[in-house]
């Protein structure tokens, strides 16, 4: 009689188990979760941005 | 479905436990296969895809991204491939299945484990102590037994820890509080692995003569499993039970130990070099072994405390002539003759 | 799985070490990097036992003042701009150079990797000599007496021509110029640099051609380029930058041809490839212009006024049918022909070349059959044509123009009395002095009178050890060599390794000075009589480099010199004192704390170097230049705006007359569509003005402006009267011009009234094709010495051996008489690999570089390592044709064609399978070691320049 | 904001190994551990092309989803950097990256690794900018100073483009539509899902 009953339960929880999230994406992009790093309140800003911009006009120039 | 269990005609019992045993097959493999039918899908569907390119390029890259080797002036480890995909199939099956389901398992053998000790309480020697005992194990076999034991239940923790730590340990002790708990769970496991299958090749030489199985354990298994299920049955067992035998040596230390030490000692980098694949198997492998073998020891522990009478046996060396005559009739036989 | 690389530990098994002598913080910074440097490389402790990673002292450090030095790439003649970022005079960052007019910001793994050289990890520390087998510390003063104190005891006994001086193309223009002038005082002509083993060939051959021995356009002029041929050149691994301009050519639709044995890195990124067998450019370039003319291809306008002596050609090409042309090169019909209308139908197209085409016993014919190519197709003279013929070191070019040569003075004068009268006049001493410094024997006849060692050619690098161990009855000087400098020279990188040991051991006295140790320290077995001074890089002194395309670039000092070295030019004064003719040495040249002052040496040669226009390019205005890399346009050179407007960056030479006459240089060699006043030229009249009976000079082309509106001879006092424009002359131009050419005129004047009427100084004629001063005045094909076609030896035999040529014996037809290629199947060749370069002593000691190339190694095709039962991976021998074995890696790929094998040439270390690392002086060993691919490599040398011939010769191969 | 991404032209790349000793000379990484490397396909015959790899910084970064202690974070503009603070040098991540990107300095007998380390885009780490504790941890951080990685920077022959993806793929398409044929963004299908 136990043991029925705890089969059934086994079954149910063990059914539970099978849920499997479709995206395994564990870490979320963008959300910092470690340490303090300056640089991202730096790169917020636009003035840095464009810092960015103009040096990459300057790598790929087409002088 | 009431009046269906009531139906207690040894056919309708036997039909029962059929369907029971059948759906818990099908279940089980449902578990496994399913998330499977996923990879299948888009396997395929990529497949489909890139036959509709007709770009000859892409032939090219399509290779790149099957992993094609070829030449580089870095050396190191597989520096000549310059994608892998195994990585993502590894991150999906362990952080999916792996991760997903071993807590699953976990919970469910405790939670069983609770509930037989709810139902069935522990397990008391019949009768009165008449204070004679019998040694079951000696001093070396007692080493042995805690030596492994402990062993066992560090690499237990820190295994878990560093599979499970980043979702349960973090939230408790923060990135850095885990990150030393982690840095020095790492450790101890590398380094206490290559101990504890010492520990385990010892169980086995001391412990293999016991546990050739024999009729008598075919029979104990069918009297409601040694009668763990069924109160008050106890039917014959030599020094080790069938259940001991069965789960704790030969599936247990035989087969789980071989397969986690030996997948452990790849981890470690103790078997040559391995390519990155081999790695992620044997990395998903040493996981599920571990926690199964994890699940099968929770039932070892459970039953040597619960089993009144049990644990001085591997504490002292000696239980009561009742326990043995009780639990091992057969060994006690043996033992008094001897 | 072990994540972790091969441990340099395990690639190098010294570590350095240092004495313990008493240090300054600066030295202290120093070393502490290089300690760190050394502990930086794994360890096996496990991370919590890890100590904290340290940044090693050369990092650049928080908050500390950081001062940004512009300097030039020391690695090849591309002359990348480099942007040193220096703290306390520690070299702490490089940047890239985005306004650097060549290079745009770009470096390849070299160039990428000179910072290491503000580590100097494995340098030369301080001076120290061999004694009794083992290596000793001593002082500067030390080691100039007792080397001085030899030569001169030489001197006495042999005569001056018993020392040779081994200078460098690592050397700046002004070090390379000082060190002319100091062997020519010291009295010899023996003295001789990379050139001669890596361009000479071309120099010789396309100078002879059309008047100057360089690359005509520029690496940024290739830009304009429709089609793009290279032959016998690997530039991807050689000269990577200057594919950032071939690309950019190509992604607008310039067909990139790549003629070569082996299928390179730019083989794989070409259009059209065209595998030839080693030792046959005449044949493949004659096959194409064999289908330029069957197709009426050729620029008939072009060859009519600017080309004599083509129908000479056209007789020779005549015989290159198809399938001569396949049965010699390999190369089928539709192969050849498709090159040469790819060539054809995209013009403007230019033609790159390098070693694969230089290094022949007939590599003076290979530069000028290809010169012929680009005559008969009208390229010359034109952006996006011309010849650009890519240079190896940094300052090859520049120390060629120096003529660090053993046949001419500075500004190829040659030899003859006036050249040494012309340049006595320049130094400001006396002709007889300069006279009587050389020997005054007789050992050569010319034209049946004799002739004094002064004006005769000196030993070719590639045989000085010829000079060494050959009969002294053979040899045209008093005795044979009795020291050698080697002063910045790698010796793996010439032939005949084991009879170089030879001739090592045989010496009284070695002397290496270098930033590293070299071969030259270890390959021989002497005990005694080496010694080794530390030399500063360029990176630790400042001067002028002249980049492949004729372009001055100044570089600045960056950091101070590490360790116990010095600059060459002080050590050149050091010695200079201690031989006695320091007076003369820097008579117009100041001298602080024994060092030369640069920019007084770059004047002096400003003053002297008329011929090919090293005169407008003075300290001031090369610095100006640097300053302002940024207004230069990468398309054409020209600085648009800003101080320097209007000229060409680098002022390439010819940059005529006076810095004073703003002359803006020359970007592109014999360009008609300018005037001369702003970089136009013609073909120069260098070689009379007829021929039998025929005109040599151009007909009905000229610069823009030119006033004669023809072709005219070079301009002298005379020529000047003639067409009255002496008057143009101020008086004091007038007295020095009297007597004078453009050549010889001090003032400069006679260029400055010549230009001013449109003219260039050098007069204006037609390129020959045919040169009848060369032993072949027709470019014809010849077999190698050493060939692996036998059968074609009777039809294309090789020359007769020679009695005196460079002062040596030469011999051709006595090696090629004999069959060696059933013994020695495998045809032999070499070539470059981009991590290292030249001997590579300092790129395999730079870690960052040393890492990537960790073995030396033999490429061979599957076939043929089937044959021998060899696997990719195994160690094998590889025997030259001379008997000289090397113990290398297989590497086996289809990139060599089956039957040949080819052998990276920077290695060093080995010798015939046996490691020698501990010979080196403790610390300065390189981190890695190998067999260098000239042990192998055979005798055979070009007959004019005496170039060796290392790209094909014979081997066999066995597994090891 | 820009999205920070690696391309490789393989068109362009040669092979000249610019881009890793930049890297080795930029941040002094030692001996044995290279953050970027660049791989040659059909090596030696015709098809030959090479390409030039290091951390992708991919949008979904497997190696941030396998670490066991979640050392990994991806900036804003989407550069994954992580924390050698935490990390315990387990090799997760070199088994999870499809790129081979991470890289350890240290071995011992049992397994045990040192500090991951690997391309930063340099960008450094969580440390003080441009200190130098980052410096010794993570090399230098050119991000902050307005700078972009320098392997790219110094590319020979500019095959290798780093920055703002949408400038990247400009500069790519313009050379793509110049050579006249499909682009081939080499590897960002993996990295960025796109």
């Amino acid at each position: 009689m136990y043991a029925r009953a705890i089969i059934t339960l086994a079954a149910a929880v063990m059914l539970t188990a099978c849920y499997e999230s479709t995206d395994v994406t564990v870490h979320k992009p963008g959300v910092y979760k470690g340490a303090r790093d300056p640089l991202l309140a730096k790169q917020r800003a636009p003035e840095q941005q464009q810092t960015l911009r103009e040096r990459f006009a300057l790598v790929q120039p087409d002088r | 479905m009431c009046g269906f269990i009531k139906d207690k005609t040894p056919k309708a019992v036997a039909r029962r436990k059929r369907i029971v045993l059948t759906s818990f097959a099908i279940l089980l493999a449902s578990v496994v296969l399913l998330p499977l039918g996923g990879y299948l899908y888009s396997g395929l569907s990529a497949q489909a895809a890139a036959e509709e390119q007709t770009n000859p390029r892409a032939n090219y890259w399509r290779a790149v991204r099957q992993g094609n080797t070829g030449y580089t002036a870095v050396m190191g480890q597989e520096t000549n491939t310059l994608i892998q995909n195994g990585g993502q199939n590894w991150r999906q099956w362990r952080n999916g299945p792996v991760a997903n389901i071993s807590p699953w398992f976990l919970a469910l053998v405790l939670l069983s484990l609770g509930l037989l000790f709810l139902l069935r309480g522990t397990m008391k020697i019949e009768g009165t102590l008449s204070g004679r005992t019998v040694t079951r194990y000696n001093v070396a076999e007692r080493v042995i037994h805690w030596y492994v034991a402990i062993l066992f239940i560090i690499l237990t923790i820190t295994g878990l820890s560093l599979l499970f730590g980043r979702a349960v340990l973090i939230p408790i002790l923060g990135y850095s509080g885990f990150s030393d708990w982690a840095n020095f769970s790492i450790l101890l496991h590398n380094y206490l692995g290559p101990f504890f299958t010492v520990g385990v090749v010892l169980a086995v030489i001391a412990w293999i003569k016991d546990n050739i199985p024999t009729a008598t354990d075919w029979q104990w298994f069918k009297e409601g499993v040694g009668g763990i299920l069924a109160k008050g049955k106890h039917p014959h067992a030599e020094r080790f039970n069938a259940g001991e035998k069965v789960f704790v040596f030969w599936l247990g230390l035989i087969v789980l130990g071989a397969i986690v030490s030996i997948t452990g000692f790849m981890l470690i980098g103790w078997i040559g070099e391995q390519m990155r694949a081999t790695m992620q198997l044997v990395n998903v492998i040493h996981a599920v072994a571990s926690i199964v073998w994890i699940g099968i020891i929770c039932g070892h522990i459970y039953l040597g405390l619960a089993t009144e009478g049990a644990l001085q046996g591997m504490t002292r060396g000696q239980v009561s002539e009742e326990w043995a005559k009780q639990h091992h009739d057969l060994w006690y036989k043996q033992a008094k003759k001897g | 799985m072990k994540l972790i690389r091969k441990k340099a530990a395990e690639v190098s098994s010294s570590r350095s070490r240092f004495a313990g002598e008493a240090i300054d913080r600066r030295t202290f910074l120093r070393r502490s990097g290089l300690a760190l440097g050394g502990a930086a490389v794994a360890t096996t402790l496990p991370p919590l036992m890890m100590r904290k990673a340290q940044a090693s002292m050369t990092a650049p450090k928080a908050g500390v003042d950081t001062k940004l030095v512009k300097s030039v790439c020391t690695h090849c003649a591309v002359g990348c701009g480099v942007y040193a970022e220096v703290q306390n005079g520690v070299w702490t960052g490089q940047e890239p150079a985005f306004d650097h007019p060549f290079s745009l910001g770009a470096h390849c793994a070299k160039g990428a990797s000179v910072r290491e050289h503000g580590h100097g990890e494995r340098r030369l520390k301080y001076p120290t000599k061999l004694v009794g087998g083992k290596w000793q510390k001593v002082s500067w003063d030390e080691a100039i007496n007792e080397i001085g104190d030899k030569m001169l005891e030489i001197r006495k006994t042999s005569g001056p021509d018993s020392v040779y001086w081994l200078g460098s193309a690592k050397f700046s223009n002004e070090q390379s110029y000082l060190f002319r002038k100091f062997y020519a005082m010291w009295g010899s002509n023996n003295g001789d640099h990379q050139a001669r083993i890596c361009h000479s060939t071309t120099v010789a051959g396309v100078a002879n051609t059309w008047g100057y021995g360089a690359m005509t356009n520029s690496m940024n002029d290739m830009r304009h380029s429709k089609a793009i041929m290279i032959v016998g050149g690997n530039p991807t691994e050689a000269h990577p930058v200057s594919m950032q301009h071939m690309f950019y050519a190509k992604e607008r639709g310039a067909k990139l041809i790549v003629v070569e044995p082996r299928f390179t890195r730019t083989a794989a990124h070409a259009d059209h490839y065209v595998r030839i067998r080693p030792g046959t450019d005449v044949a493949i370039t004659w096959g194409m212009l064999w289908h330029i003319f069957e197709n009426g291809w050729e620029d008939k306008e072009f060859i009519n006024q600017r080309v004599w002596g083509m129908d000479q050609i056209r007789e020779e090409v005549a015989k290159w049918t198809p399938a001569e042309v396949e049965k010699v090169t390999g190369a089928d019909e539709a192969t050849v022909k498709e090159a040469a209308r790819l060539m054809a139908e995209n013009r403007p197209s230019t033609h790159v070349w390098c070693m694969g085409g230089t290094q022949h016993t007939i590599g003076n014919n290979n530069t000028r059959s290809y010169c012929v190519l680009q005559l008969a197709l009208g390229n010359m003279g034109t952006s996006g044509g011309g010849t650009n013929i890519f240079r190896g070191h940094d300052n090859v070019q520049g120390a060629t123009d120096m003529c660090v040569l053993s046949h001419s003075l500075p500004g190829y004068y040659g030899l003859s009395a006036g050249a040494w009268k012309h340049w006595s006049r320049v130094w400001d001493v006396d002709y007889d002095w300069v006279q009587s410094r050389f020997d005054q024997g007789s050992y050569e006849k010319s034209k049946g009178k004799p002739v004094k060692p002064m004006n005769t050619k000196g030993f070719p690098v590639s045989r000085w050890i010829d000079g060494v161990l050959e009969d002294k009855a053979n040899i045209a000087q008093k005795d044979n060599l009795r020291a050698m400098v080697f002063w910045g020279h790698a010796p793996n990188s010439q032939t005949r390794g084991l009879e170089m040991k030879k001739a090592m051991e045989k010496l009284d006295l070695l002397v290496i000075i270098d930033p590293y140790p070299t071969a030259s320290a270890v390959m021989h077995d002497r005990s005694d009589g080496v010694y080794l001074l530390p030399a500063a890089t360029q990176f630790e002194t400042y001067g002028s480099v002249t980049a492949s395309n004729r372009n001055l670039q100044w570089r600045d000092k960056v950091i101070e010199p590490l360790f116990e070295s010095l600059p060459d030019q002080t050590i050149m004064y050091k010695f200079a004192k201690k031989l006695g003719f320091a007076e003369q040495f820097t008579k117009h040249i100041k001298v602080n704390d024994d060092e030369p002052l640069i920019e007084d040496a770059t004047r002096e040669f400003n003053r002297g170097m008329w011929t090919i226009g090293y005169t407008g390019q003075s300290p001031e205005r090369l610095k100006a230049h640097q300053k302002n890399w940024h207004t230069f346009n990468p398309n054409t050179l020209q600085a648009e705006g800003g101080p320097v407007d209007g000229e060409y960056y680098g002022l390439p030479w010819p940059c005529w007359g006076t810095p004073e006459m703003k002359h803006p240089g020359t970007p592109i060699l014999y360009d008609t569509s300018k005037p001369v006043a702003k970089g136009g030229l013609n073909f120069r009249a260098r070689f009379g003005v007829e021929r039998n009976g025929e005109s040599l000079l151009a007909d009905g082309s000229y610069p823009v402006g030119n006033e004669i509106g023809d072709g005219h001879p070079e301009f002298s006092d005379k020529l000047l009267k003639e067409l009255g424009w002496w008057d143009d002359l101020s008086a004091d131009e007038q007295a020095a011009a009297e007597g004078r050419n453009w050549k010889t005129d001090l003032s400069g004047g006679i260029q400055r009234v010549a230009i001013k009427h449109g003219c260039a100084p050098f007069g204006n004629a037609r390129a020959r094709a045919v040169v009848w001063t060369f032993p072949d005045p027709v470019p014809i094909h010849r077999e190698p010495l050493y060939t692996s076609r036998y059968d074609l030896v009777a039809k294309y035999p090789t020359y007769e051996d020679r009695k005196s040529h460079y002062r040596l014996p030469v011999r051709y037809a006595s090696i090629q008489a004999k069959d060696y290629s059933k013994e020695y199947p495998l045809i032999l060749t070499s070539g470059r690999l981009v991590e290292y370069e030249g001997g590579g002593d300092e790129s395999r000691s730079n870690p960052w570089l040393a890492e990537l190339q960790q073995e030396m190694f033999a490429e061979i095709n599957p076939a043929d390592a089937n044959d021998h039962g060899i696997k990719d991976g195994q160690q094998i021998w590889v025997e030259g044709a001379e008997g000289a074995r090397l113990k290398v890696m297989a590497l086996v790929t289809r990139r060599v064609a089956k039957g040949v094998v080819w052998l990276p040439f920077h290695f060093a270390g080995h010798l015939q399978g046996e490691d020698r690392r501990a010979k080196y002086p403790s610390g300065a060993d390189p981190f890695v070691l190998g067999e260098a691919a000239n042990t192998a490599l055979t005798y055979g040398y070009d007959s004019v320049t005496q170039m060796q011939e290392s790209k094909c010769s014979l081997c066999k191969i066995e597994r090891a | 904001m820009a999205r920070m991404k690696f391309l490789c032209d393989a068109e362009r790349c040669i092979e000249c190994n610019a881009c890793v000793t930049a890297c080795k000379n930029e941040h002094e990484v030692p001996w044995g551990v290279n953050r970027r490397r660049v791989v040659v396909l059909n090596d030696g015959v015709p098809g030959e092309k090479s390409i030039s790899v290091a951390c992708m910084h991919c949008t979904d970064a497997p190696c941030a989803a396998v670490c066991p202690v979640d050392c990994f974070y991806t900036t804003d503009d989407g550069i994954v950097l992580h924390d050698k603070d935490l990390c315990i040098g387990c090799g997760y991540c070199f088994y999870a990256c499809p790129f081979g990107a991470p890289q350890y300095p240290q071995q011992s007998a049992f397994g045990v690794r040192g500090k991951m380390d690997k391309c930063t885009f340099c960008a450094g780490g969580p440390t003080a900018d441009n200190s130098d504790a980052e410096y010794a941890k993570y090399g230098r951080n050119r991000i902050a100073e307005g700078k972009l990685p320098l392997c790219a920077e110094m590319c020979s022959t500019k095959a290798l483009l780093a920055g703002d993806g949408d400038l990247v793929a400009d500069i790519y398409r313009q050379r793509v539509i110049r050579r006249g044929g499909r682009p081939q963004t080499w590897g960002w299908e993996t990295a960025y899902q796109s």
